[in-house]
């Protein structure tokens, strides 16, 4: 892959608004990988979180996107918990969650699941489902 | 007798039940009483990680302002309520600003008066676990029994601040006050894959999968846990898998021990009771 | 009548391109008192300052004004100049019309400068009207050093000071010096072996015929100043007669109690009486007090019963002494980050996580396990390790913000020890950036890569936790962007290095600065390294951040330099800005004595003839008093003043304004 | 309780345990309470204490005074708010504790001026410092005279004082300086605030130091500010809000509001109140890390 | 004419070419340092202010703040180093304790405290230093001479 940087890129509309919505700010992480090491669901992301957060800082805010990370991510907090910088992938991940859910677009459609779990599953898998993936 | 101001959420008034009724039964056993809000709602399920989404603190919210009627006080059990009543809470009585625009979308109006507590907190710094020791009439004895604390009730550590994030011990300290022999096992605060049962069961599966497989690798006889999805993910997967340790609620193991008749405390809800071992460690 | 005389500076263009020099001169004739005043291009040149000595002669000047650039870069030069023209320095006075005037009002009509200089200039004049000549103090200075903390930065100052022909007193808290650097192994780049390059300047220290040796000893108390300080210090008591003792160990291979090695960090046993190492210097025992059987229950005594020369004896007590010296260097150390901080990793319930120095120790031919890399939970040897760098450092949220600088050097140290020691044994580095920026370090690094095979993972690592008798490391490395998980045999954390716990307490009796991780300030970070704010007082080795040992070695020979400057004469002169009492309307309220951040201010008695006190006074200590003027705003009936900035001259220089 | 302090004043002086009693006595026509310096036992019927014993006698404790000084130790008659000044004077090093005996007066109040006395002590002629009071039971003493005294104050002060103060904060800086003005434009320099004041016991005070003349002396409203701004600032944190300054101004200036002002000040930002402890520094010559502002940039 | 009425006419009627006379007290270790930072690297300020260097600010009297009020200052900074960094260990902490009261005693009588100016600038603040410098000109400026002492009669 080849990335051709400018400033516009780098302070482009889309990642300021992304970093507005999660109150992250890009700068602060140095990179460690802390977050993707820890991360119980990074191994079925297309894009880890800490290099989420990388194409952030460069601006690529359409990679991340287009990645099924933060659909895969699960708000367990993990990557801030042990992260030595205070940043949040996992709320990054939601604000793109909700940058895309705001469009109106859905990411799942309730007939599409299987009733076995509509039937036994907790109540607040379902209401935290859908807050999650519906708009 | 103390009452405490409690808030059982969807979960524990419908599929988790047991959950509610047993850890009631046991307050009363202990000397206090843990009783409804007269009123309430769903707190959402999940805290809104995006602090622009000031829409998702309105139903936690909304529950905190019933609560003010009732106490300074209010306590949950699932993992999850807590987490997400413990958050918006902090969020409300740090920010006046969204505190008083989640008040204008309400009825009622939230002063930022009550400290959210989890029923374990109330056990360990209201009851003190001395105490509970001494309500126990059905000691655990031999009980090999793994706590799994999953992500909402410990994180984030500066939110929650119910015990060490990386290393807490609360369950564990509760379990050996209950005559059993808690099992430390590595895997006690990663996740269980949470609420992707609904369109990612795979990954639910492998997560979940972990759990129980580092839980069993340390010798574990049974599992208690405080969050009905965590309880669902590992029995779900479980069966899938062909093992069969008992996954239960903590207060479900509290009420045996403190002396409850078992049918009362809701194991054939389970699909793997723990009653047979029980019988056949002769504690029943 | 005073005859001043005022000298304006063009300084080329840089004052001259705003202001009217000319002008200012022009107008300052007009003030009373000024008897001459002339422009010129470059004051502080030597053409320039041959024309204010001649100036001074001709008109017979008893006071001078320059205005130019600040006080700060040439406010020396006038006054030397003044002084050799034969008129005391300190009636030579700055106005500030660079800096804070042409430089920063960039106006071409000028006019903008030429008022604020003309101003400037004024106040500054009418200042230097209420100017008093001052002379600079002289105190004497004792010769003697006191070092706290014998380790190698210690050590270092230690002989560089006693070489020089000063008096030394090296003061310990354990019972040997050496410091930490006696737990090393090997030392990088060079991989010599760390004891046999210290050892001999230990032996050196204890020999050396001007240092006294106080170890087992700790600071209390540190009065005085500059010159002249007044130190107490506490000799705990050892129960061993160190005249008699003669360090031959029977009493130590007797003794049948057994507590954990601080020296070996844990790894290793060492007996109720003890030496911490084989090469102690002083090679004297001292007894575990706390955990001695005859000490606290009177039953056992062996240790006494074999001792040939009988020296053992459980009577001793600690020992305050008073020493006078005249200047002190401070070495105090570091210490690793407690095991408490590494949660997610472990540290501290996983037996076979360890630290750098345990490793080592590990490593060391006169360690534990007799140099050979054995993990401690089982004693077998380590097919595979993980070493953690940044384990606390870099880590603001649960440790701290700074990098701990050494580390990623010995961790590559660590990896090639284990590979000449365990040959086919694998070793993995998670690293976040390599700084080796250092002569050799770079190579060094490499080499532990390509020669020694250790792999490098760029990523943190997020849990440690142990499966079926292995570590499992599970990290990222961000190069691949994949998760990466090792089942090792060990791990070792690159513990961040921190202060002293104590640091801050020290630093309170020494009157000296400390930063938010209680690591010491340096005077100033580039031009006074070692120096601290209480001249008399400096700073050598990693008491004042993270750094490796040539550096250690390096700011211990830099503080012993300035202790021979200070020693070097019997008197040193001391600036004359210092407050002065008022014996006349002094209340003796003391308030001045309270407020003096340097308790510079005493109390002190007249007395009549028959030795009854008739009036109590405030008196100012000059060698102690650093002229901060805190007393005389204190005073309420001003009868305390700050020379060089009177009363009288700031009112004269507000009344011009 | 007259009987018993003269009785307590004949042992201290017969027994040589002082040589001086400080106290209050009558004035000719018997309408008020002055101060009375009692050397000779036999004399101690003069002594009296009621109501109108406002006067704060420790001023003759200080250096002011040092034909007093000179007549030997002195046991000095103290109601509790004069103990306030005389435990400052101690904490400055002015008075040692073991060179004074401290006869400590229960009170219920004095009036506020003698003039208004008829008799009765009723509230209305109480001073403020009085319905404040909570040294009615003497705090620092060598002996107490007069039964203890059950008065606990309002815990947030109240009174006049404290009402104009809050009305002038709540006024706009402009309408402030106007009052102000207004009060010390009447100043007439007679330095009877310095004089009336224990605290005031400089061996020469700033507004006579005259190289530099940091205070105008001539009594125009320029001099008159500073020198009432100075004073106020000499006080912060010491004074003791005894009111001496402004019973005794021929002027009337409101001098207790800009001290009791700093009182409160001090209190807010340091938590200090001054007259309480003798061991403690007062606050303006000590700090701390930690104290708090919200104006400096 | 009451006095608030001259006031205002003087105000209106100088504003346009009033040049406010600020004066600053400084200690010699930071702020003095900090203004000289300015000058190093060629900032542009107001050019407003007369500094009064001074060793630290816990030298400063409450005495010099009155006396400049009194010699015709519009505005008066005080300035030092930020707490921790006094050169001289603790005569910043000193001095805010005395501004603490001295503040709150200028504010009771009536001074209009934006007239009177605190604030900490270490000697690699000169950007501070320049800000605050353009602020508090351009703020006294807009406030107009300082006729409360100036008009005072003496």
């Amino acid at each position: 892959m080849k990335i051709k940087l400018s400033k516009s890129d780098i302070d482009g509309a889309l990642v300021t608004q992304i970093s507005k919505v999660s109150g992250e700010d890009f700068k602060q992480c140095y990179q460690c990988g802390n977050c993707s090491g820890g991360c119980p669901v990074s191994y079925a992301m297309d894009i880890p979180p800490s290099q989420i957060i990388r194409f952030l800082q460069l601006g690529r805010f359409e990679l991340v996107m287009e990645a099924n990370s933060m659909w895969v991510c699960v708000g367990c907090l993990q990557c801030y918990s042990r992260c030595p910088k205070g940043v949040s992938a996992a709320n990054i991940l939601e604000a793109a969650r909700q940058l895309s859910l705001r469009k109106g677009t859905d990411h799942e459609r309730i007939e599409d699941l299987p009733v076995s779990f509509l039937k036994t599953a907790p109540q607040q898998a379902i209401v935290c489902g859908f807050r999650k993936f519906v708009s | 007798m103390l009452k405490i101001p409690y808030y059982p959420g969807c979960t524990l008034s419908t599929v988790a039940k047991e959950f509610d009724t047993s850890a009631k039964d046991s307050a009363i056993k202990m000397g206090f009483e843990i009783e409804d809000l007269p009123q309430w709602n769903c707190c959402g399920a999940t805290f809104p990680l995006t602090p622009d989404n000031i829409m998702g603190l309105t139903a936690p919210a909304k529950v905190l302002a019933g609560a003010e009627k009732a106490g300074d006080t209010l306590t949950t059990l699932c993992s999850v309520c807590y987490n997400v009543l413990k958050r918006t809470n902090r969020v409300l009585k740090d920010d006046k600003e969204k505190l008083s625009t989640v008040n204008e979308f309400m009825e009622e109006e939230y002063a930022g008066g009550v400290e959210v507590t989890h029923y374990l907190e109330v056990l360990r710094d209201q009851i003190g676990f001395t105490k509970v020791t001494e309500a126990v009439s059905r000691p655990l004895k031999g009980v090999k029994t793994a706590a799994y604390y999953g992500c909402m009730l410990l994180r984030p550590f500066e939110d929650m601040g119910i015990d060490r994030a990386e290393a807490p011990t609360i369950m564990e300290d509760l379990l050996k006050a209950l005559g059993a022999t808690p099992v430390f096992f590595p895997d006690r605060v990663e996740c269980c894959g949470a609420h992707l049962a609904m369109d990612k069961p795979d990954i639910v599966s492998k997560l979940s999968g972990n759990v129980i497989d580092s839980a069993a690798r340390e010798g574990a006889e049974i599992i208690v846990t405080s969050c009905p999805l965590c309880q669902y993910n590992l029995e779900n997967t479980q069966a899938e898998s062909g093992s069969a340790l008992p996954i239960v609620y903590f207060t479900q193991i509290l009420g045996l021990a403190l002396g409850q008749d078992e049918k009362t405390l809701g194991f054939e809800k389970n699909k793997f009771s723990p009653l047979a071992l029980l019988r056949y460690k002769e504690l029943l | 009548m005073s005859r001043i005389g005022v000298f304006i500076c063009q300084c080329g263009t840089n004052i001259a391109d705003t202001v009217d020099t000319e002008k200012v001169a022009e107008e300052m004739k007009k003030i009373p008192g000024v008897v001459h005043t002339q422009d010129y291009k470059f004051m502080c040149s030597s053409p320039g300052q041959k024309m204010l000595k001649e100036a001074v002669k001709k008109h017979r000047l008893d006071g001078m004004i320059v205005s130019a650039c600040s006080p700060h870069m040439h406010e020396k030069t006038f006054r030397r100049a003044c002084e050799s023209a034969g008129i005391n320095p300190y009636m030579c006075e700055i106005a500030n019309i660079r800096e804070q005037c042409s430089w920063v009002h960039h106006d071409k009509t000028k006019e903008t400068g030429t008022v604020k200089s003309l101003d400037l200039t004024r106040m500054t004049i009418e200042r230097l009207k209420k100017n008093q000549p001052l002379k600079p103090n002289k105190i004497p200075v004792n010769k003697r050093a006191l070092i706290i903390g014998g380790g190698i930065a210690g050590i270092q100052a230690a002989l560089d000071i006693a070489d020089g022909g000063r008096e030394v007193l090296l003061v310990e808290k354990t019972p040997s010096i050496g410091g930490n650097m006696a737990k090393l192994s090997e030392t990088f780049p060079t991989m010599d072996c760390s004891q046999c390059i210290l050892t001999p300047k230990m032996v050196e220290a204890e020999l050396h015929e001007n240092i006294t040796l106080m170890t087992y000893s700790e600071v209390e108390k540190i009065e005085g100043f500059i010159g002249n300080f007044r130190v107490t210090i506490r000799k705990k008591a050892r129960y061993v007669n160190e005249e008699l003792c003669t360090g031959c160990g029977d009493c130590w291979d007797k003794c049948p109690f057994k507590q954990d090695s601080e020296f070996e960090h844990g790894l290793k046993k060492r007996k109720v009486i003890y030496t911490p190492f084989p090469q102690s210097v002083p090679n004297i025992p001292v007894i575990d007090a706390p955990n001695c059987a005859m000490l606290q229950k009177g039953k056992c005594g062996v240790c006494a019963k074999v001792c040939g020369p009988k020296a053992v004896d459980f009577e001793q007590k600690d020992i305050v002494v008073e020493e006078k010296v005249g200047a002190i260097v401070v070495a105090t150390g570091y210490d690793l980050m407690p095991n408490e901080h590494f949660g997610e990793y472990g540290y501290g319930r996983i037996k076979d996580v360890i630290n750098g120095l345990q490793f080592e120790r590990l490593a060391s031919s006169s360690g534990p396990t007799g140099g050979k890399i054995l993990r401690p939970s089982d004693g077998k040897e380590p097919q595979s390790i993980v070493f953690i760098q940044c384990a606390g450092s870099r880590d603001e949220k649960k440790g701290v913000s700074y990098c701990s600088k050494i580390c990623c050097m010995y961790t590559a140290k660590h990896t090639m020890l284990y590979r000449h020691k365990v040959h086919d044994g694998q070793s993995y580095v998670f690293y976040m950036d390599i700084r080796s920026g250092g002569k050799r370090y770079e190579e060094f690094v490499r080499g532990a890569i390509e020669k020694d095979g250790a792999m490098y993972l760029r990523g943190r690592v997020s849990r440690v936790y142990e499966k079926d008798g292995k570590v499992i490391v599970q990290g990222a490395d961000t190069l691949s962007d994949s998760q990466v998980e090792i089942e090792a045999d060990m791990v070792v954390l690159a513990t961040a290095l921190v202060s002293r716990p104590g640091a801050d307490t020290l630093a309170q009796k020494l009157g000296i600065g400390y930063d938010k991780h209680k690591f010491y300030n340096e005077y100033h970070p580039k031009l006074k390294p070692v120096e601290t704010v209480t001249a008399g007082i400096f700073l050598a080795g990693t008491c004042l951040g993270p750094m490796d040992v040539p550096e250690s070695v390096a700011q211990g020979s830099a503080a012993a330099s300035k202790v021979l400057v200070l020693t070097s004469s019997d008197e040193m002169i001391k600036d004359p800005t210092t407050a002065i009492v008022n014996d006349f309307t002094c209340n003796a309220c003391w308030d001045c004595v309270v407020a003096c951040p340097y308790s510079a201010i005493e109390k002190t008695d007249i007395k009549d003839r028959e030795g009854n006190v008739i009036r109590r006074l405030a008196h100012v200590n000059d060698g102690v008093c650093t002229g901060c003027g805190t007393c005389v705003a204190a005073c309420r009936s001003k009868a305390i003043d700050l020379k060089g900035y009177t009363d009288e001259q700031v009112y004269a220089a507000i009344n011009a304004f | 309780m007259e009987k018993a302090l003269r009785e307590k004043a004949r042992e201290l002086l017969t027994t040589g345990e002082a040589n001086v009693i400080i106290g209050y006595e009558w004035n000719r026509r018997k309408t008020r309470a002055t101060p009375a310096f009692i050397t000779k036992a036999d004399e101690v019927d003069r002594l009296i204490f009621n109501p109108l014993c406002v006067n704060n006698l420790s001023i003759y404790l200080t250096r002011k005074n040092k034909d007093i000084l000179r007549m030997g130790k002195p046991a000095i008659v103290a109601k509790g708010c004069d103990i306030k000044n005389i435990v400052v004077l101690i904490s400055e090093g002015q008075v040692k504790r073991e060179d004074v005996v401290i006869i400590g007066m229960s009170c219920n109040g004095v009036v506020y001026k003698q003039g208004l006395w008829k008799g009765e002590l009723r509230p209305e002629i109480m001073p403020v410092k009085c319905h404040n009071c909570d040294v009615r039971n003497p705090h620092l003493t060598d002996f107490v005279i007069g039964d203890h005294i059950d008065f606990t104050p309002p815990e947030t002060p109240r009174g006049m004082v404290f009402d104009k103060i809050a009305a002038l904060d709540a006024k706009t800086p402009g309408e402030r300086w106007s009052f102000w003005l207004e009060e010390f434009s009447r100043c007439i320099k007679c330095y009877a605030c310095r004089q009336a004041c224990s605290l005031c016991y400089c061996e020469r005070c700033i507004t006579e130091k005259n190289v530099p003349q940091w205070i105008e002396t001539s009594a125009h409203q320029r001099g008159n500010i500073a020198w009432n701004l100075v004073r106020a600032m000499h006080l912060a944190g010491r004074c003791t809000f005894c009111g001496e300054c402004e019973r005794s101004c021929p002027a009337n200036i409101k001098l207790n509001l800009v001290n009791q002002k700093l009182v409160l000040t001090v209190k807010d930002a340091f938590d200090f109140k001054s007259g309480y402890d003798e061991k403690i520094h007062p606050p303006m010559i000590v700090f701390s890390p930690d104290d708090t502002e919200n104006f400096i940039k | 004419m009451s006095q608030e009425n001259t006031e205002e006419t003087q105000a209106t009627e100088t504003t346009e070419t009033f040049e406010p006379k600020i004066m600053a007290f400084v200690c010699n270790w930071c702020t003095y340092a900090g203004a000289d930072l300015a000058g190093t690297s060629r900032m542009e300020y107001r050019p407003n202010v007369r500094i009064i260097k001074l060793p630290c600010t816990g030298r400063i009297d409450p005495l010099f703040i009155i006396k400049a009020f009194e010699n015709g200052a519009d505005g008066v900074l005080v300035s030092g180093c930020h707490p921790g960094d006094c050169h001289y260990t603790a005569g910043n902490y000193h001095a805010k304790r005395r501004w603490i009261a001295f503040r709150s005693l200028m504010e009771f009588t009536g001074i209009d405290t934006r007239r009177l100016q605190f604030s900490w600038i270490s000697a690699s603040e000169a950007l501070k230093w320049v800000d605050l410098i353009n602020n508090v000109t351009d703020e006294i400026k807009a406030l107009g001479p300082f006729m409360d002492f100036k008009n005072l009669k003496g």
